[in-house]
C-alpha cells in the first residue's frame, strides 16, 4: 500500500535570493523520478509539505503554474528551524516533497469573468501560480487586474518578471509600497488604501487575496465597500500544520481543516466561521 | 604527569576509547588547556573541548543531553573560586554541580562520567592531571550506556 | 448467538493464537491496558474499563513513519497476523469506528489512498473487535449521554455478554460473520441465555445516571462560541493532557525528525490541543494562545465540530477523561452547563 | 472549621476586602475535591476543607493565569501548609503583590492521594468515601474497607514538617502544632543505599511509564515559565516522544529548573495519570539543598532561592582534588 507519510525526492535545480536581506529565496525543483513527475497533478493555490530528512517538514504554496512544465517553484521564508535548513540548499541537493495538498483556486469557475488579484509580501507565491495558470489560459478569462504591496521594493518576489507584467497590455499591474522611497514610480500606500483607491470594479469580478493576516483583515472590508459579493472573495488561509492530510488535528478552523478543505476559502464561507479571521 | 595511563596501556587490548566532552571557561581552564599544549605536555586525546565564556554558563542540560548524545563522559572546569572573570559565575555554577552531581548519580548514572574541576589559566599540568583522571575513571566504568538514546527501546 | 462455556474459554483463547495475535485487557488500577496475550493469565477480566483506551493499540503513542539514511528512505511497516482484541468495551469499540472515519478513511478525499493513514489501516483493516458487553458500568460512565448503551452492538465485529458460566457472543460485521462460521463445536445459546442478556441489560443500565442528551449541543455550541462560559469551565483547566492521551477518540499527534542530518527516523507521537504550542506558527502568531480558546476547541471538536464534519459525537462516554482530571474538571459538568447556557441564549 | 471558613469568607466579600476568593469545593467523584473560583458572598457556601483538597491552588496565580494577577484584584486564597510556601516563593520571586493577596490559612494534617486508595482497593472502583479521625471508610459494588489514613496520605505529607502557611493574614481554626518528624527524607536515603545498577533499573521502569502529558509540570506551582524548556524547538533540548532518556532528561531539567524552589507539595505526583513516584527526584534535591546550603523552599520571604545565591566558602567536595 502507498505510505503517504514518505516524501517523493525532488533535486534542486535553481535557488534565487530575492531581497538583499536573503530572507527570501526561490527555488525550483524538478522530479527525480519521471513517475513522481506523470502522478503528480496540481492547480494554483495547492501546497506541499518541503521535507528536510533530519530536520522536520514545512508546508509552502506552490508558486509555479501547472502550466510551466518539468519544474515546481517555492519561495521560501527563512523563520525557523526547518525554513532555516531549507536555505543552506544548493543547485544539486535533494529534498523531500508531499503533495499535492488542499484545494485549489476555483480557476473553473473564474472563466469568461473579470480576476482581481491582491497580494502582499512574499504570499505573492500562490497567486503568481494563479496569474500565470491565467495568462497561459488568457483567452478564458475576462479583465486581469493585480494589486501587488510590499514594505518596499527590495522585498517584492519575482522583480523580473514584475517588469515583463507591467509591460503587458492585457493585464494591469499596480505594485505598491507602504512609505515613499526615491526613485519609486509606483503607487505607495498600504494594500488596502491602494485598492480602495484604485477601485476595480466588481462587475462580473472575482477577487483573490492573499498576503499577511492583517492585510487581509484590512483588505477584505474594503472589498466588500466595492461591492465585491462574500462568494467571490476568495482567500487563502495559513495555519500551523504537521501531517497536511487532515489528520494530525491542529490546522483546523471549527469543523474545517485548513490542509484539506483549505487553504483556500471563500469570504462567505469564512464568515461562518468565528476563530477563521 | 600521572604514571601508568591506563589508557594507553590496555589501549591494544580493546579498541573502544572513552569520549569524553570537557566544557571549559574560556578565562581560565581553557587557557589552561592551551598552556598544557604550548608546553608540550601529554594527557589523554581523548577529550572534545567546548569553549563557554564561564562555568556559570553551563546549563545542567548541556551535561544531560551530551550523555544523551554518546559522550561517555563530561568534564566541566572553571576558575578557582574567586579568581571568576565575572566575580561570581562560578560560584553559581558550583551551586548547580552541587545539586546536579547526586542528582545524576542518584538516578544511575556512574558518578565517575561527570566531574567538575578549576583550573586556572597556569595550571597546565594540572589540566593535564585533570583529564587524565577523568579519562581513566570513565575507561574503568566503560561506554556509557545509561541516558543514551536509542539504547533503551520504544 | 454461540455460548462458549467458561470451562472453555481456555480452548477458544488457544484456538485463536493461530490465526490472530490476541489483545485483552490485562493489569491493575492505572496501568491496565489492552496488551498482548501470550498467556491467559495475563487478561483480567476484573477490569470494568481499562485505564488505557485501546486506541493505544491502533494509533501508538509513538511510532516510526519512516527511517532514512542519507536520501534513502525505509519503511519500517511489517506484515503480522491480524489482531484480536477481546474484551473491548461498547464506547471504545465505538471509538475506534470514529477514529477509523479520520484516520482510515478520509471524509474530504475518499478515494484518494494519499489520504488513508497507512499504518492505522494496516492494523485496524483485519483486527477483529469483540465488543463485550459491560455488566457493571463504572460511576463515571456516561456513554447514554452521547447515544451509546453499554450493551451497544453498534461498533465491533462481534458481541459478546458474560453470565455468570458462560460468554454469548454474536457476529456484528462481515468480518465476524465470517469468523464465527469458522468456529466449531460450540452450542448456540438458549432462550434462557437470551432471558439473561436481557436481565443483565436492564441492570448495567440501572447503574448509569439519567441521560443528557449532548446531541444537541451540536447546534447550540456555535450560538454560545463568545459567551464568558467558556471562560468559567476553562477556568480551573491547567492545560496538560492528561485528557487527551487517555481519550479513545482524541488522534492528534505531532510530526518530528530524530536522529542527525542523514541518519534518524522520522515519528509521529501524540500531541494535544491542549498544549499552547499545538497551533504556535513559526512567526509566533498562535491562533488559539489563550486557555479558554483551547479548552473550547476540546469541547467544541468532541460535541461539535466533528458532529458537523461525520454528524456524530466525538466524545463516547468512556468517563476517562474524569477520573485523570488532576483538576476534576468533569466534561458532564461542561457539557450540562453548555447547555443550560446555549438554551438560555 | 468549613462553616467557620465559609463565614470568613463571606465576611470578606461582604467587607469587600477581595473580588475573588480561590478555595476548594466539592468534587464530582469520590476522594476529589475540585478548585473553585468565588466572585460573591453566597458563593462561599460552596468552599470546602478535607482531607481530599489536594490540589495546590497557588498555580492559579501564574501562568496562563496570570491576568488574575495582573488584572489588580484582590485575591483570597485558601491554603495548606505547602500551598502558602508557594505564596512565599511567589513574593520572593516577584511573582505576586503581597498586598493584593488575602491568604487565609487552613489547618493541614495531610491529604490523601487517590491512587493509593485506588491500589488498596485492586483496582476497584470506589463509590463512596467516607473520613473519621484516622482512617477512611470505602464502599464499592460488592466490597467495603475500612482503611488507615496513613496508609492512603500523600507522599509529599508523610514526612511534612511544615503544615501551616508560613505567611497568612486569616487562619482558620488553630494552627497544626508542629512536632518535627526526625528524619525527613527517609525513602530518599533507602533508594540512595541501592547500587547504581539497581536505581537505574528503578528510573528506567517507574519513567518510561511517563505519557509525557505534562500534568505534573502544570500543575506545579514552582513551574510557571511562559514558554517550558521542552517546548523550545530552536534548540530542541527534548525529544517529544516518550523515549526513556527523553522522558528521564524532562524529569531531571523540570526538577532542576525547581531546585531550591519546590515546596514538596506533591501536587505533581497526585497529578501523575501514570502513577510515577515523582517526588523521589524533587525529594533527593531538597535533600541535597538542606544539607549542603540548609535552605528549605518558601519558608522566608526575605530568603533568596537556593540557586540564586551562594556562599564563598561553602562545601566543594564534589569538585576533582
Amino acid at each position: 500500500m502507498q505510505n503517504t507519510y514518505i516524501p517523493i525526492p525532488m533535486k534542486v535545480d535553481k535557488v534565487v535570493t530575492e531581497d538583499p536581506e536573503k530572507t527570501l529565496r526561490t527555488y525550483d525543483l524538478s522530479f527525480v523520478k519521471n513517475s513522481d513527475l506523470e502522478q503528480f497533478q496540481y492547480l494554483p493555490g495547492q501546497f506541499c509539505e518541503m521535507s528536510l530528512l533530519g530536520m522536520g517538514e514545512s508546508p509552502f504554496g506552490i508558486a509555479s503554474s501547472p502550466t510551466e512544465e518539468g519544474f515546481l517553484r517555492f519561495t521560501i521564508n527563512r523563520t525557523g528551524l526547518v525554513t532555516n535548513e531549507i536555505h543552506n540548499l544548493r543547485q544539486g541537493d535533494t529534498v523531500g516533497l508531499r503533495g499535492p495538498l488542499g484545494n485549489w483556486y476555483p480557476v473553473e469557475d473564474f472563466k469568461g469573468e473579470n480576476v482581481v488579484i491582491v497580494g502582499g509580501g512574499f504570499a505573492f507565491t500562490t497567486l503568481r501560480s494563479l496569474l500565470i495558470y491565467l495568462l497561459a489560459h488568457r483567452e478564458n478569462y475576462g479583465e486581469i487586474t493585480i494589486i501587488y504591496g510590499a514594505r518596499n521594493p527590495d522585498l517584492f518576489i519575482y522583480k523580473d518578471e514584475l517588469e515583463t507584467w507591467l509591460k503587458r497590455t492585457d493585464m494591469k499591474l499596480h505594485l505598491t509600497i507602504d512609505k515613499p522611497v526615491d526613485g519609486w514610480k509606483h503607487d505607495t500606500g498600504f494594500v488596502p488604501a491602494v485598492t480602495e483607491q484604485l477601485a476595480p470594479s466588481a462587475e462580473k469580478a472575482w477577487v483573490v487575496v492573499c498576503g499577511p493576516p492583517v492585510m487581509i483583515k484590512y483588505t477584505l472590508p474594503v472589498l466588500e465597500k466595492l461591492k465585491f459579493p462574500d462568494d467571490r472573495i476568495i482567500t487563502s488561509l495559513e495555519r500551523r500544520m504537521k501531517c497536511g492530510i487532515g489528520k494530525c488535528g491542529r490546522c483546523n478552523i471549527g469543523s474545517q481543516y485548513v490542509c484539506i478543505d483549505g487553504p483556500v476559502f471563500s469570504l462567505e464561507f469564512l464568515k461562518t466561521i468565528p476563530e477563521a479571521l | 604527569m600521572i604514571k601508568g595511563n591506563l589508557v594507553q596501556e590496555t589501549k591494544k587490548k580493546k579498541d573502544w576509547q572513552p569520549k569524553i566532552l570537557a566544557i571549559l571557561c574560556n578565562w581560565c581552564s581553557y587557557a589552561g588547556a592551551d598552556l598544557a599544549g604550548v608546553s608540550r605536555i601529554q594527557y589523554p586525546p581523548n577529550i572534545r573541548v567546548l569553549r563557554v565564556p564561564c562555568s556559570g554558563r553551563v546549563d545542567p542540560m548541556f551535561i544531560m543531553k551530551s550523555l544523551q548524545n554518546g559522550f561517555d563522559g563530561v568534564l566541566v572546569s572553571g576558575c578557582h573560586p574567586g579568581d571568576c572573570h565575572y566575580l561570581s559565575g562560578n560560584f553559581n555554577a558550583r551551586r548547580k554541580f552541587a545539586v546536579l552531581k547526586p542528582l545524576l548519580e542518584y538516578v544511575g548514572i556512574e558518578a565517575e562520567r561527570v566531574q567538575f574541576s578549576w583550573v586556572s589559566a597556569g595550571e597546565g599540568e594540572r589540566f593535564a592531571e585533570v583529564v587524565t583522571k577523568i579519562t581513566n575513571d570513565v575507561y574503568k566504568v566503560g561506554p556509557a550506556k545509561r541516558l543514551v538514546k536509542g539504547v533503551v527501546s520504544w | 448467538m454461540i455460548k462458549i462455556e467458561k470451562s472453555n474459554f481456555v480452548t477458544f483463547i488457544r484456538s485463536l493464537s493461530a490465526e490472530y495475535n490476541l489483545f485483552a485487557p490485562t493489569g491493575e488500577g492505572r496501568q491496565s491496558a489492552f496488551r498482548e496475550v501470550k498467556d491467559i493469565k495475563q487478561i483480567n477480566s476484573q477490569i470494568q474499563i481499562t485505564h488505557n483506551s485501546p486506541k493505544t493499540v491502533f494509533l501508538p503513542q509513538t511510532e516510526i513513519l519512516f527511517e532514512f539514511k542519507g536520501d534513502d528512505i525505509q519503511s519500517v511497516q511489517k506484515a503480522t497476523k491480524p489482531m484480536f482484541f477481546w474484551g473491548v468495551r461498547s464506547c471504545d469499540a465505538r471509538g475506534l469506528n470514529l477514529l477509523d472515519k479520520v484516520m482510515g478513511q478520509s471524509k474530504q478525499r475518499p478515494d484518494d489512498p494519499a489520504f488513508q493513514d497507512p499504518y492505522w489501516k494496516a492494523r485496524f483493516d483485519d483486527a477483529i473487535i469483540l465488543t463485550l458487553a459491560c455488566n457493571e458500568p463504572a460511576s463515571t460512565c456516561f456513554c447514554n449521554w452521547t447515544g451509546g448503551n453499554p450493551f451497544s452492538k453498534e461498533a465491533g465485529d462481534l458481541w459478546a455478554v458474560e453470565t455468570e458460566t458462560a460468554y454469548l457472543i454474536e457476529p456484528i460485521s462481515e468480518k465476524g460473520k465470517d469468523f464465527i462460521k469458522k468456529l466449531s463445536g460450540y452450542h448456540t445459546a438458549s432462550e434462557k441465555d437470551e432471558q439473561k442478556i436481557k436481565a443483565l441489560k436492564k441492570q448495567a443500565e440501572s447503574c448509569l445516571q439519567p441521560a443528557v442528551d449532548t446531541k444537541t449541543l451540536k447546534e447550540k455550541l456555535p450560538k454560545i462560541w463568545d459567551d464568558p462560559l467558556w471562560d468559567e469551565v476553562s477556568a480551573k483547566c491547567v492545560n496538560c493532557s492528561a485528557c487527551a492521551f487517555i481519550c479513545p477518540t482524541c488522534y492528534c499527534f505531532d510530526i518530528q525528525d530524530e536522529g542527525k542530518k542523514g541518519k534518524g527516523k522520522r515519528i509521529r507521537t501524540w500531541d494535544c490541543c491542549m498544549f499552547p504550542i499545538f497551533t504556535k506558527e513559526a512567526s509566533g502568531h498562535n491562533p488559539r494562545s489563550l486557555a479558554r480558546e483551547r479548552v473550547r476547541q476540546r469541547v467544541m471538536h468532541k460535541f461539535n465540530y466533528f458532529w458537523e464534519t461525520y454528524g456524530e459525537s466525538l466524545c463516547t462516554g468512556c468517563g476517562r477523561c474524569i477520573r485523570v482530571c488532576p483538576v476534576n474538571l468533569d466534561i458532564r459538568d461542561v457539557a450540562k452547563q453548555l447547555l443550560e447556557t446555549a438554551s438560555a441564549a | 472549621m468549613v462553616k467557620a471558613l465559609r463565614e470568613e469568607v463571606k465576611r470578606l466579600f461582604e467587607e469587600k476586602k477581595v473580588d475573588l476568593v480561590i478555595g476548594w469545593g466539592k468534587g464530582s467523584i469520590p476522594m476529589t475535591a475540585t478548585p473553585i473560583f468565588i466572585r460573591k458572598a453566597e458563593d462561599a457556601e460552596h468552599l470546602i476543607w478535607d482531607e481530599t483538597c489536594s490540589n495546590n491552588l497557588a498555580v492559579y496565580l501564574t501562568k496562563d493565569k496570570r491576568q488574575l494577577v495582573k488584572t489588580n484584584q484582590k485575591i483570597g486564597i485558601v491554603v495548606k501548609g505547602c500551598d502558602g510556601r508557594s505564596l512565599v516563593l511567589y513574593a520572593v520571586e516577584n511573582q505576586i503583590k503581597r498586598e493584593n493577596l488575602v491568604i487565609i490559612g487552613v489547618p493541614c494534617s495531610g491529604v490523601i492521594d487517590k491512587k493509593k486508595v485506588l491500589k488498596q482497593t485492586a483496582g476497584k472502583e470506589v463509590i463512596s468515601a467516607r473520613f473519621e479521625e484516622n482512617r477512611m471508610t470505602v464502599e464499592g459494588r460488592g466490597f467495603k474497607t475500612e482503611i488507615e489514613k496513613s496508609e492512603v496520605l500523600s507522599h509529599s505529607c508523610r514526612n511534612c514538617n511544615h503544615p501551616n502557611a508560613p505567611v497568612y493574614d486569616i487562619f482558620i481554626g488553630e494552627p497544626v502544632k508542629t512536632e518535627s518528624v526526625g528524619d525527613v527524607y527517609p525513602e530518599v536515603e533507602a533508594f540512595e543505599k541501592l547500587d547504581s545498577e539497581a536505581r537505574w533499573k528503578d528510573m528506567v521502569e517507574s519513567y518510561s511509564k511517563c505519557i509525557r502529558c505534562y500534568a505534573c509540570r502544570n500543575v506545579c506551582p514552582s513551574c510557571y515559565c511562559t514558554e517550558c524548556f521542552v517546548d523550545q524547538n530552536d534548540p530542541q533540548w527534548i525529544g517529544k516522544s516518550p523515549e526513556i532518556t527523553d522522558t528521564l532528561i524532562f524529569h531531571l531539567g523540570r526538577n532542576l529548573h525547581v531546585a531550591g524552589r519546590c515546596v514538596e507539595c506533591g501536587a505533581c505526583e497526585r497529578a501523575c495519570p501514570a502513577d510515577i513516584d515523582l517526588l523521589k527526584l524533587n525529594r533527593k534535591i531538597s535533600k541535597e539543598i538542606l544539607e549542603r546550603f540548609n535552605f528549605t523552599a518558601g519558608l522566608d520571604i526575605n530568603e533568596k532561592p537556593a540557586m540564586a545565591s551562594f556562599c564563598e566558602n561553602e562545601k566543594q567536595d564534589f569538585i576533582m582534588g
